[in-house]
């Protein structure tokens, strides 16, 4: 038990010792050095550990042997223990960071360093005002100091403009200080109460909380900063972003109590302004240092709003979420800005050496990440707790500033990540030199950042262990990933049934209907994936976690938990979708599209009402009358994942830029997540529906979701991009279907989900079949291919007959189903378009299997060979059964019709294979008997009566007295429904996509146009900050 | 005293217009340190009362009466440890504008900001 | 009811209306050769057609699909006609109606055109998919106003079930769908013409520039199959258009009447107009039709 | 009396504040920015702070004044090297 003056004293003189003791050797004053650093962490971390669990009080140092206000006082409690213990670490990991620069320059960046240390840990203890002031200079002009260890012309003019913009601010915090020792007559914390202030006396206090808050870089007074971030060297600024603001964040914790609620107000605000405009500039930023610059600017705008936004909430929850923000940021910041002096690469697009080099990848990855608060980090929580708390407060203009400035930054943060996995490869590939002192402490952050996460997931909230599991799978694939890839595939298919065997007791059908989609359907696409060659290094770990997010969504109980496994599902297919050749844009779309539905889903969530029980979220939701407001924000975000019309424009890019066999997953399976939930929404909404009748325009939606994605489909040219059109039409469908909000209607939208997950599995694995053995997605490219894959034929064959819904295979049993309900519910007009859209499918059908299949066959191709087994074996499983299915409709109807009657009265009777609606029936199993006769009929009398049949070669054909040159002229395939684009003359544009790229441009040269404020002249600065402080004085109302 | 304070807010004011409008380094370090003297002349005026002393015990002041005879000291002693780091910054600031123009050979502030956006 | 009654019945059900549609077919030959002021082919002609075709010395094969193809084709002219109840309260006729409503059906015209189209794209001949890629759009345009049409009826019957779409208009003439929903009937009678691709509509035949269209390729029995096919689809159509618009038929005689009569509405309009290009083909679809049938809806449903 | 000597001094401490900034002759400026905290330092005698008086003139007036001509010397030396 040291007294913690000692870490200001011990510092304080072994910094004027260094001078002596460098005499005797740079090994030696480095040993002290280094010493004292971590001296300062053990000291702090002992106390730290004492005052938060054995509950020691607060410490009180009064120096000169007065109590205050006689003199001056430190103070040391749980809050002082826990900044200075990282703050502590910071500097101590920062000095191994700087190692090599410290060997080799003066000895003054050492004694400077410590210098630091003593006002960091100063200004973090003392009560005083004036000793603060003292301490703060201290700290700046170390830190002012320590800039020119690098001696660049960016670095020292950053520096110069740093420190006159500090100087300004000081100015401002002295003159707070003697106006409040003039009308207090006091300069403790502890002795100043606003009600000692007149009138005229809050401007001292507004003085005084301006230049504590200019410190810390609100917009737009913080031109200065973003020049140091990006000029001076990663070490340096890992300290001053880290260590300096988490000081003065403090100092601004420690001065909130004297300052009035409306000063508050404005500087919670002020923060919230900041992080929007911050993350808004950083669109258009291009180097890496800069770029965290502005993160790390609108970080603590956040962190300063989130302070006080949640003064007055019980102290756990206020710790959760100012300490997530507090952690999540600082300890990213500083693991990046010290990648950035790892990697040395300044323009973003130039960190695709990144690519070769995992272990920095991987630590890359982590903070970054976390940086964006995507779970399991502290960022995650602390966000979802906060916006609830916001949501509660009805501050929603604040909740959307902020979910929009967060979006911003996903945006430029994964940009940055893909340009690094994705990015070109024209640059030269230097391997970047990793030296063990730069890595250990970034190593040791991004381990930290997990711990936090552990730590969280598992006192805060005291999670089932099933929810850690996604991520416990890509920890234990990485373990294993040495192992060729077919064993990792075997193994993770006998993880996902073990873990569908695991959750399996399920409460309800509806689960396990979901259930045999997420995770049969899933098993058996990782049959195909089977078929890869190599390692394929992470793949099977991402692949599992999104698995065992979507079973989770399951076996959610609360809000939180269903909304952890939504990102963790977005997380893992974004990174699944990532390893595409060509999908560092798909990748980039899907990501910006799925973060901004999670937080529209966020907020739904935070509106929604508490749960009454402690059932499956899919159960107790029904329970529970979520607001108009929730109903409409989570509907959206659901249907953001279920790539409605509007907002789906990611879908046809990821689906066709993603692995192949990864697609199938994408299309099959994660889009019926979305579904999945927009079935859970209108559970709730049919026991509770408000006047508002929201489904009604959710239907249209859907409706017109399948008819404009049925067209893109009939335009495409790329095989993928067709079936993922043809998904995104698909699940128009079922969106349509669920809007119905009836039994027949639900069951439709079940029993199409079933279908399209076998065929649209089947069908994509069919195209990576052909892609495998082809090498082109370009459907014109290809041709005749019938002959070489008969078996790849037949699947397809098969499955377009069963998305077309002609009679007798399944298909049919959904549009009968559809058509129905439809005309049951009274939706005429809507009904009309699914007739219109269901037509136009059949071009997009026609399309894909003639011109990959049919027709000539190119001279390429001549030796093609059958897809390989492992593409063969899921296809058959799935014709299996849909074969099934379609002879034996009971099989699915029956099921599904007890799960739709668990909230509607049934509508349909069942009466052997004959199901009958209040408008017709349907009998699939005789309709599959008469179509097999009067199929067989005429082939046993043609094979009887054509018996002279002969084969003849390719180019046989009748062709007006010439003969074909090539199988390419004679192929009919590239634009084959030119007529009709024409016929739709303007209707056939992309609007969609002209809209969403003009909300991107605009974004971008908004963006543009505001940074051009900070013009680099450090005058501009200066007026910036004065300006700043005229402006908010005025809105203060001092 | 009110004048002080007056001029005080005065040096400040037209040391920051020197920040602000003048191109060159030293100049804008001398607005700088014209800031700095202002702003020690508003601190001491607040601690002056007129009709009193200086805070020395000499044999000009009662000593039972000292507190009512003499100005508050603790102005005077935040005004000696501003003064202090005021010159600390000063000297600070001028050895970034001999290294900027050792190594630019340019005192124009304007030649500066290739840092910006 | 023994199945294998109900097969014979089938049997006997689709040679009558076989025998009834080609004849149909060699009738509208010769009307169109007279229009054209030729002598015209017998009325027997397909007859003969059919004959020939099948005892062709060589047939040529492009592949299994190709092969399979026309069977396709002649199942879902099968299938199509045999989910329909053809006489009202005729047992022999009845057909296999009890499998599905009015949705099977329309749906499983799609199986024929489907197979067709499959097969034909295997034969390779560059006409066959441009053929049919005219064929499926212009399908996808006239599908629309019938669709619509449909559903005005199933409104207005409140079922799919062609049984009881047939029933309601028993009685008197004014129960006919004619008369109680013409706007529908309107609708769907052009996009008969459509269904029937006669001028101004045969852009997936078209001649002139892709000679005869999807099935150029096919030969000897295939074709064969494919000729006995247009005779049983075309019955199946205006058999199908009868039950739903113009009040069923209790018997032969008036089943042969009305389905002669809807016929020779399209061949009098298929006589007099020359043919649309196929993007004019599809805009008209979509225009006029499109909004006769949203009338007849709103009519039907709000009225 | 104390106002008055406040006064005049003032006036001529803003004189020179401005001519700190405007002279375009650097020493000139500096040693205006001089006479400010040599001005000042009498300023705080006459506010009863003759410890803050000493301070400055000593610290303010001479120690910042002579760094500053150091820095000017610095630069023209530099000059004079090219």
């Amino acid at each position: 038990m040291v007294n913690p003056i000692y870490i200001l004293t011990l510092s304080l003189a072994a910094g004027f010792l260094l001078t002596l003791i460098d005499k005797s050797g740079r090994k030696l004053s480095l040993t002290v050095f280094y010493g004292i650093l971590s001296l300062n962490v053990f000291i702090i971390g002992e106390w730290f550990y004492r005052l938060t669990f054995l509950n020691t009080p607060t410490v009180i140092i009064n120096t000169a042997g007065f109590s205050a206000p006689l003199s001056i006082n430190l103070q040391l409690g749980m809050q002082e223990a826990f900044v200075l213990l990282f703050a502590n670490l910071t500097a101590l990991l920062s000095a191994v960071y700087l190692f090599k620069k410290f060997k080799e320059t003066h000895i003054s960046g050492l004694i400077l360093y410590l210098i630091m240390i003593v006002g960091v840990n100063g200004l973090v203890m003392t009560r005083d005002l004036f000793n603060m002031f003292v301490f703060s200079e201290i700290l700046s002009i170390s830190t002012y100091a320590l800039i020119t260890l690098t001696e660049t012309k960016k670095s020292l003019s950053a520096g110069f403009k740093y420190m006159i913009a500090g100087g300004i601010a000081s100015t401002f915090f002295l003159l707070g200080v003697t106006f409040i020792y003039y009308f207090t007559g006091n300069l403790n914390l502890d002795f100043i109460h606003l009600g000692n202030f007149s009138n005229l006396g809050f401007i001292s206090i507004f003085l005084l909380a301006i230049a504590v808050f200019i410190e810390l870089k609100p917009f737009p007074a913080n031109g200065w900063a973003l020049d140091v971030y990006e000029a001076v060297d990663s070490g340096i600024v890992s300290v001053i972003a880290v260590v300096n603001s988490a000081a003065i964040f403090f100092v601004f914790y420690k001065i909130m109590p004297i300052l009035p609620q409306n000063f508050l107000n404005v500087f919670g605000i002020a923060g919230v302004i900041t992080f929007f405009f911050s993350n808004l500039m950083g669109l258009k930023q291009k180097n890496a240092k800069r770029l965290l610059g502005y993160s790390s600017i609108g970080q603590i705008g956040l962190l300063v709003a989130s302070l006080i936004f949640t003064m007055h909430l019980p102290r756990s929850l206020m710790y959760l979420i100012v300490g997530g923000f507090f952690f999540n940021h600082l300890i990213a910041k500083a693991g990046l800005f010290w990648i950035t002096g790892i990697v040395k690469k300044e323009n973003l697009k130039d960190w695709n050496v990144l690519k070769n080099n995992k272990p920095l990848l991987v630590l890359f990855g982590i903070l970054l990440f976390a940086l964006a608060g995507f779970p399991p980090f502290a960022g995650f929580w602390a966000k979802w707790e906060f916006v609830k708390m916001l949501v509660h407060g009805k501050m929603f203009f604040v909740v959307g500033t902020i979910l929009l400035g967060s979006l911003f930054e996903v945006i430029f943060l994964f940009r940055w990540f893909t340009l690094s996995i994705k990015g070109d490869e024209k640059t030269e590939h230097k391997n970047i030199s990793l030296e063990l002192s730069k890595m250990f402490p970034t190593t040791i952050f991004a381990g930290i950042t997990i711990l936090i996460s552990v730590l969280i997931m598992k006192f805060f909230y005291d999670f089932n262990w099933l929810h850690a599991l996604p991520v416990l799978a890509v920890l234990i694939i990485n373990v294993i990933d040495f192992l060729p890839s077919k064993i990792k595939g075997i193994l993770s298919l006998a993880a996902v049934l073990t873990y569908g065997y695991l959750i399996y007791p399920l409460e309800s059908n509806i689960q396990l209907f979901f259930g045999i989609i997420f995770i049969i359907g899933s098993a058996i696409n990782i049959i195909g994936t089977l078929n890869r060659k190599g390692k394929s290094e992470g793949f099977y770990g991402l692949l599992l976690m999104m698995i065992f997010s979507f079973g989770n969504l399951l076996v959610a109980i609360t809000y939180l938990e269903f909304f952890l496994s939504w990102e963790f599902m977005t997380i893992s297919s974004f990174l699944l979708i990532l390893r595409g050749k060509k999908a560092q844009k798909a990748s980039m779309l899907y990501l910006i599209f799925s973060t901004a539905g999670a937080y529209l889903m966020m907020v739904g969530f935070s509106l929604a009402p508490d749960l009454v029980s402690n059932s499956v979220l899919i159960l107790s939701i029904s329970n529970v009358s979520l607001p108009i407001a929730a109903t409409i924000l989570l509907s959206i975000g659901f249907m953001i994942k279920s790539g409605s019309l509007g907002v789906h424009i990611w879908l046809p890019e990821a689906h066709a830029e993603a692995e192949s066999d990864v697609s199938p997953f994408i299309s099959a399976i994660l889009l019926k997540a979305g579904v999945f939930g927009l079935l859970m929404v209108g559970i709730s909404y049919i026991k509770h529906t408000p006047s508002f009748d929201i489904f009604y325009w959710i239907g249209w939606i859907g409706v017109l979701t399948a008819i404009v994605g049925a067209f893109l489909a009939s335009f495409q040219e790329d095989a993928k991009r067709l079936l993922a059109y043809s998904s995104m039409s698909q699940v128009g469908y079922i969106v349509a279907s669920i809007a119905i909000l009836s039994h027949l209607g639900w069951l439709s939208a079940m029993y199409l989900s079933f279908n399209h997950m076998m065929f649209k599995s089947a069908l994509f694995i069919a195209i990576a079949g052909v892609y495998y053995r082809t090498h082109t997605r370009t459907m014109y490219e290809m041709g005749g291919l019938i002959k070489k894959m008969p078996l790849s034929f037949i699947s397809v064959l098969i499955m377009i007959i069963a998305v077309s819904g002609v009679p007798p295979l399944s298909g049919f049993g959904a549009k009968w189903l559809i058509y129905s309900s439809f005309i049951e519910k009274g939706w005429y007009l809507q009904a009309g378009v699914l007739f219109f859209a269901s037509g136009v499918s059949f071009l997009y059908l026609y399309r894909i299997i003639h011109t990959i299949f049919l027709g000539q066959l190119k001279y390429e191709h001549q030796n093609v060979k059958e897809a390989p087994i492992w593409f063969i074996i899921p296809q058959y499983i799935f014709i299996i059964g849909i074969m099934a299915i379609s002879m034996f409709p009971n099989l699915i109807i029956q099921p599904l019709n007890s799960i739709a009657m668990r909230y509607f009265n049934s509508s349909i009777i069942i009466d052997g294979y004959t199901i009958s609606s209040s408008l017709g029936y349907w009998n699939g199993n005789l309709v599959m008997y008469v179509t097999m006769g009067v199929f067989v009929v005429p082939l046993i009398f043609l094979m009887l009566f054509n018996g002279r049949m002969q084969k003849v070669k390719q180019f046989n054909i009748v062709y007006a007295a010439e003969r074909p040159e090539s199988p390419q002229t004679t192929h009919v395939a590239h634009n084959m429904y030119a007529h009709y684009r024409k016929a739709l003359g303007g209707w056939g544009k992309p609007r969609i996509w002209d809209f969403w790229h003009e909300v991107s441009e605009w974004s971008h040269s908004l963006a543009d146009s505001i940074r051009q404020l900070y013009t680099g002249n450090g005058q501009t600065y200066i007026l910036h900050i004065i300006m700043y402080v005229i402006v908010i004085y005025f809105i203060s109302g001092v | 005293m009110i004048f002080s304070l007056i001029l005080g807010f005065l040096l400040l004011i037209i040391g920051l217009y020197g920040m602000l409008t003048q191109k060159n380094l030293i100049k804008i370090v001398i607005g700088f340190s014209i800031v700095d003297t202002g702003t020690h002349i508003i601190i001491v005026s607040i601690g002056y009362l007129s009709g009193k002393t200086a805070p020395i015990l000499d044999s000009t002041v009662d000593l039972a009466n000292a507190a009512k005879q003499v100005v508050d000291p603790i102005p005077s002693a935040l005004v000696l440890t501003a003064i202090v780091i005021g010159l600390a910054v000063t000297a600070l600031m001028l050895s970034f504008v001999i290294k900027l123009y050792q190594k630019n050979k340019s005192l124009s502030i304007d030649d500066y900001q290739e840092l910006k956006w | 009811m023994n199945i294998w009654i109900k097969i014979l019945y089938a049997v006997i059900s689709v040679l009558v209306v076989t025998i009834y549609g080609l004849t149909l077919g060699g009738i509208v030959r010769k009307i169109y050769a007279r229009v054209h002021g030729r002598y015209g082919p017998s009325v027997w002609q397909p007859f003969l057609d059919i004959i020939k075709t099948h005892g062709k010395r060589v047939s040529i094969s492009h592949g299994y699909m190709f092969y399979l193809g026309p069977i396709f084709r002649l199942a879902g002219g099968l299938g199509t006609y045999l989910f329909i109840p053809v006489i009202f309260g005729s047992v022999v006729f009845s057909n296999f109606s009890i499998a599905g409503d009015l949705l099977l059906v329309m749906y499983f015209i799609f199986f024929g055109q489907l197979g067709m189209a499959l097969g034909a794209g295997e034969g390779g001949h560059p006409y066959s998919p441009l053929g049919i890629a005219r064929g499926l759009s212009q399908m996808t345009a006239f599908e629309v106003p019938f669709s619509l049409a449909v559903i005005a009826i199933a409104i207005q019957y409140n079922t799919f079930n062609l049984t009881t779409i047939v029933a309601a208009q028993q009685g008197s003439i004014l129960n006919w769908t004619l008369f109680t929903n013409p706007l529908a009937v309107v609708a769907a009678m052009i996009s008969l013409l459509g269904m029937n691709m006669h001028p101004p509509f045969s852009i997936v035949l078209a001649p002139q520039e892709i000679p005869i269209g999807p099935p150029i390729e096919m030969n000897s029995s295939f074709l064969a199959t494919l000729q006995t096919n247009r005779g049983l689809f075309t019955a199946a159509k205006l058999i199908l258009f009868m039950n739903l618009f113009f009040g069923g038929a209790t018997n032969l005689p008036i089943m042969i009447i009305k389905t002669f009569l809807i016929y020779m509405f399209s061949v009098f309009v298929g006589a007099s107009f020359p043919r649309f290009r196929p993007e004019q083909s599809m805009r008209f679809f979509l225009k006029w039709p499109t909004l006769i049938g949203v009338a007849s809806i709103i009519f039907i449903a709000y009225f | 009396m104390i106002s008055i000597i406040i006064i005049v001094f003032g006036i001529i401490m803003i004189i020179a504040a401005f001519l700190a900034i405007h002279l375009k002759n650097l020493l000139s400026a500096i040693i205006s920015a001089g006479v400010i905290s040599l001005l000042a330092s009498v300023i705080y005698l006459l506010l009863a702070a003759p410890d803050v008086a000493m301070t400055e003139a000593a610290i303010g007036s001479g120690l910042t004044t002579i760094i500053f001509i150091f820095t000017l010397k610095k630069i023209k030396k530099g000059d004079l090297d090219d």
